[in-house]
């Protein structure tokens, strides 16, 4: 508990927070304060790349065991069988239609990636290694989910799922980025990374302030536009549903045998929503289900939970349990 | 100079739709368009901007296609597809072009 | 395809008071626009260029609004005012739109 | 309000052209347009856009200019000159201004 | 004198000031290099970021003393004091209209914090070093100046002077990020510092390298749009005003009692002239004011004479004086 | 020829060259992955600003000899020269009107300055210098060649060769900025170097890794739209010219005296194509030239090429032969 407790904070007083509440008081307040569009998308593939990269390179270090088609096949599951759970509390605690319910099911099936580089970075501040390929099972998780959400209102007429649509979200910029830089990091080993080191490995945490303030900047603003979305019930969702994914998560790391490290990640990866992948999935195939609502569930209510509860709370769980 | 008469066709459409609107364009042996930038807007879905929306993925783009009259129908029932189940405002104005042969 | 009469105006304005129209708009009842970016341009003020501009602040956008012929005079009279003062270019044009419900 | 009958020109082009057309505007005593970003397109030389497109140097603008009717022809013919030989799509239509007196 | 002449050449064959004379050469010769504006922008919310930061390290590392809100009080005085000075030197030395010399007097009473990131680049360079807390205090006189501008034109009718307005101009980006970084520096402290010090420190000068060629390719493109305007009195107002606020703020540097470089710190301030929020807020306020007026005199004299002439005079004064 | 063998496998699986592969297979894949242009267009800057850089602080610490001023008039010489050559293979091998010849082969006189980076990266992984002066060179053939081109096809009626239009394609943006820093680095020297090292020495690799993503994303999207132009006569002129190039370019390297990796850089420059500045220069003075074949061709064949096979052979052969 003290452990808990003291990792919260001195999650809460770093620098990544901080700027994350600067975004968001500043949004709030109305300032207009606000970082380009393409410097954001270019911090994310920075992002994106960065940590594909770590991954591949740690695991051309430690070799693969056979948990790595194992993880990747668990990742896959959960992905798919976490919208039903989360669209099942939805019908049950708010009056969201099956559509929409079905809509923001399939972000809490995703995952978010920058919720991922957060808990990482909370990992590597602690001391506590992982499995480098849990990048992979990040980039695999991002799309079954969106398939189980088709899947829960399919009978509302013709769907989009045409092989075209197939193709789109499993070729999604983030997804290729990640399991490209990956293999790259793989390939290229410790003597690639030492070559790019001072490019993908010292500004990281820097960058990811940066990135984190325009995160900040944009809840912000989807919680002032969205805020008359948030009744009582969604908001409990937008809490509770992470820490339920965060409990099958803890489950599947430690089924799969994971380090601690990897468990923790396994937690934070089913906890988080995405909030980019899937939504552009949504505009396509459910344009009839309101995205404000699932945006701002998701950006405002549940990656703010877990970026300063949630992930410390998850590393501090996986601590205790594999006694790491 | 010597102008002659076409129809320009606005079509105002969320970026994700843009593939399957050109897609859609193409079947109906439309083959010119511009796709313009948009910064953000109102509608009856709210307000949005391009820096400020929640997710980047939402943004609109406009296309806009200049056409001969006669083959102002088929290319908005193309649009109208798309448009009918997404966000979209489809406009169509009077323009006078300089060379004909183009489109 | 059916379509309906409407009126496409075009507010080129400084960036710096795209919030203030949006807010005359809102009290004109003019909930529907959209907002384009503008790279730069020339005028009486002489020339400018977005990259090019002394102040990145001094930029310019494009709203453009479609709207029912009868509601047009509110609006341009809630645009008057803004533009007035400040550096801006109206224009209005028929246009036809194919849902009318939406404007 | 009382409003005046204009002409709207747009003429798409190359954005390395768009330094010569503004200059062939100036010659034909044209001061007064505005310079959209053109994000991609299609036309008979086939598709591009901005982001995938094999040479950033290749992408266009949109130039927009609001003119007296009695001066078209002669930014039509300037505009002209430079298009013939360059791709480019010109386009004019009818618009009513607010402010006569600044065009 | 011999030091301020051999600073001066030092300061001059810097890559800082060369590649704002790049910048400025190659607009003057119409070459079609240009910075995009997405790049621009993230650079300088890096140097913002960065610069308040580092300050509020400082802060959290010597403490504070009664100075800081003193500083604080006196910046704004400075702040709302200079444009009544630019008015009347505008009014005596050269033939602008009311409205044009109250435009061009807000840019004076504000400060460019270019400016001021290049006199923090010379001091580090010089060894000299300040109080962290003026970082805030640059944050502080960016705002009052334009009021002022504002009293002086107040007969001329209705004036935007709205709670809107007032908040649009107090929460101006720049000042929210300056603060904000601020108070998250001063929070996480040397610690804080150390996890993103690779992003925020290392490459600190070469970034200001690539923002001062954008800004020598925007001032020589002003220049050369707006030397219509430049008559012979606007340009001696142009380096003369910074001088004279440069004695201004000398004094009170000397009277709130700060170490060589704060002193050093509170002249470039104080010599500074505004180029992006007083022009915008001008706008808003006072559309009739010609900006072609107050840009090309803000960024094509005062912004090249403070980077070349005025920060190594003001540095070479302050330490003599100080005898730092 | 176990050296080339090496160097090509080393080349084949470095960050670098992987990264360019993931990029065009994203873009074969119709994957929706892409780098903002302003992003992209920032690293391009970059990397201009560092190359030049560094080359001038080399050449400031070894001095210039007499050999400057020769390898410029040399590069100059290549430039104008290699479009005569190009003109008539493609002439002889291909189906190319005059128009669409020209306009390739001016592509191929000037130069592409990725692959100038490129090659610099490899020689610097192995540990081969190089005189700093090069990157002058670089910058000195990007132009000439264009004048060739237009020349080969003056007989068509009136050209594009007004004072403006010399201007434009002498003070394109990337001759200026790659002058303008090997300048500015040549002034400050290794001082000025240590300041800005961690900016633009340390993060060049990652940054290049990056940029050259982009590089194939664009590519591969050239190829999707372009391949029907690619007969096999124009493949074949892809690959065979820039060994042409090469040869010449070992050649003058030879008769300059210049050192092995000089040599190398020499054969680099010559064999590679511009894809930036004379495609524009093309648009202007030739519209009717069809841009899909020039830039295919330049992109997506003889970068590759350069990329993969080129740069190692280049090295390996110049090696060899200078015995260094
Ligand atoms: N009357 C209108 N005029 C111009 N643009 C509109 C109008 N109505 C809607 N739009 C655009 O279409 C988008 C979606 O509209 P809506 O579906 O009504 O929310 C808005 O964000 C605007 O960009
Ligand atoms: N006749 C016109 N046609 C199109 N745009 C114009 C025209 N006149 C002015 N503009 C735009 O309005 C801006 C300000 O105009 P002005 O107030 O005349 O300097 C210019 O920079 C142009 O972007
Ligand atoms: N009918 C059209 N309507 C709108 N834009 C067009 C049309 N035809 C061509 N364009 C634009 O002009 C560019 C060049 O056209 P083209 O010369 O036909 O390849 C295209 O990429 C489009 O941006
Ligand atoms: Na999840
Ligand atoms: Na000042
Ligand atoms: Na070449």
């Amino acid at each position: 508990m003290d452990q808990i407790l003291s990792l919260a904070v001195d999650n809460l007083v770093s620098p990544i927070i901080l700027s994350f509440a600067l975004g968001l008081a500043a949004a709030l307040a109305r300032s207009d304060l606000s970082i380009p569009e393409a410097v954001a998308k270019g911090m994310s593939i920075y992002l994106l790349f960065a940590i594909g990269f770590k991954g591949g390179v740690s695991v051309s270090a430690h070799g693969i065991d056979a948990s790595l088609a194992l993880s990747l096949l668990a990742g896959i599951l959960l992905s798919a069988g976490l919208p039903f759970i989360a669209f099942a509390l939805l019908r049950v605690m708010t009056g969201l239609s099956r559509l929409d319910a079905a809509a923001v099911a399939a972000h809490y099936g995703s995952i978010s990636i920058v919720t991922f580089v957060a808990a990482t970075s909370v990992l590597d501040a602690a001391g506590i290694t992982f499995e480098g390929y849990v990048v992979a099972v990040a980039a695999a998780m991002e799309a079954p989910a969106i398939l189980s959400a088709l899947w829960l209102v399919s009978k509302n007429g013709k769907r989009e799922s045409d092989a075209d649509f197939m193709q789109e979200i499993l070729l999604n910029g983030s997804i290729v980025l990640l399991i490209g830089s990956f293999l790259i990091g793989w390939a290229t080993g410790q003597e690639g990374f030492d070559r790019i080191a001072s490019f993908i490995d010292a500004p990281f945490q820097g960058v990811l302030c940066l990135f984190l303030l325009d995160m900040g900047l944009v809840a912000g603003r989807g919680l002032r536009q969205g805020s008359g979305f948030l009744k009582r019930g969604l908001v409990a969702f937008g809490a509770l549903m992470p820490l339920t994914g965060a409990v099958l998560g803890l489950g599947t790391g430690l089924m799969l045998g994971l380090s601690t490290g990897g468990v923790a990640l396994f937690m934070a990866l089913s906890a988080s929503a995405s909030y980019i992948a899937v939504p552009a999935a949504m505009r396509v195939a459910l344009p009839e289900a309101n995205p404000s609502i699932y945006l701002t569930l998701s950006l405002g209510i549940t990656f703010p939970f877990n970026l300063t509860i949630g992930i410390p709370l998850y590393v501090a769980v996986a601590s205790q349990i594999t006694g790491g | 100079m010597k102008t002659h008469k076409a129809k320009r066709v606005s079509i105002i459409i969320e970026q994700v739709m843009q593939r399957r609107l050109a897609e859609a364009m193409h079947s109906a042996d439309v083959t010119g368009y511009t796709v313009f930038p948009v910064l953000g807007g109102s509608g009856r879905s709210g307000e949005w901007s391009r820096e400020g929306q929640v997710s980047r993925a939402g943004g609109m783009v406009q296309v806009v296609c200049v056409i001969r009259p006669e083959r102002l129908d088929k290319l908005l029932e193309a649009a109208f597809e798309l448009v009918e189940r997404h966000i979209g405002i489809v406009t169509v104005s009077d323009v006078e072009v300089l060379r004909a042969d183009r489109f």
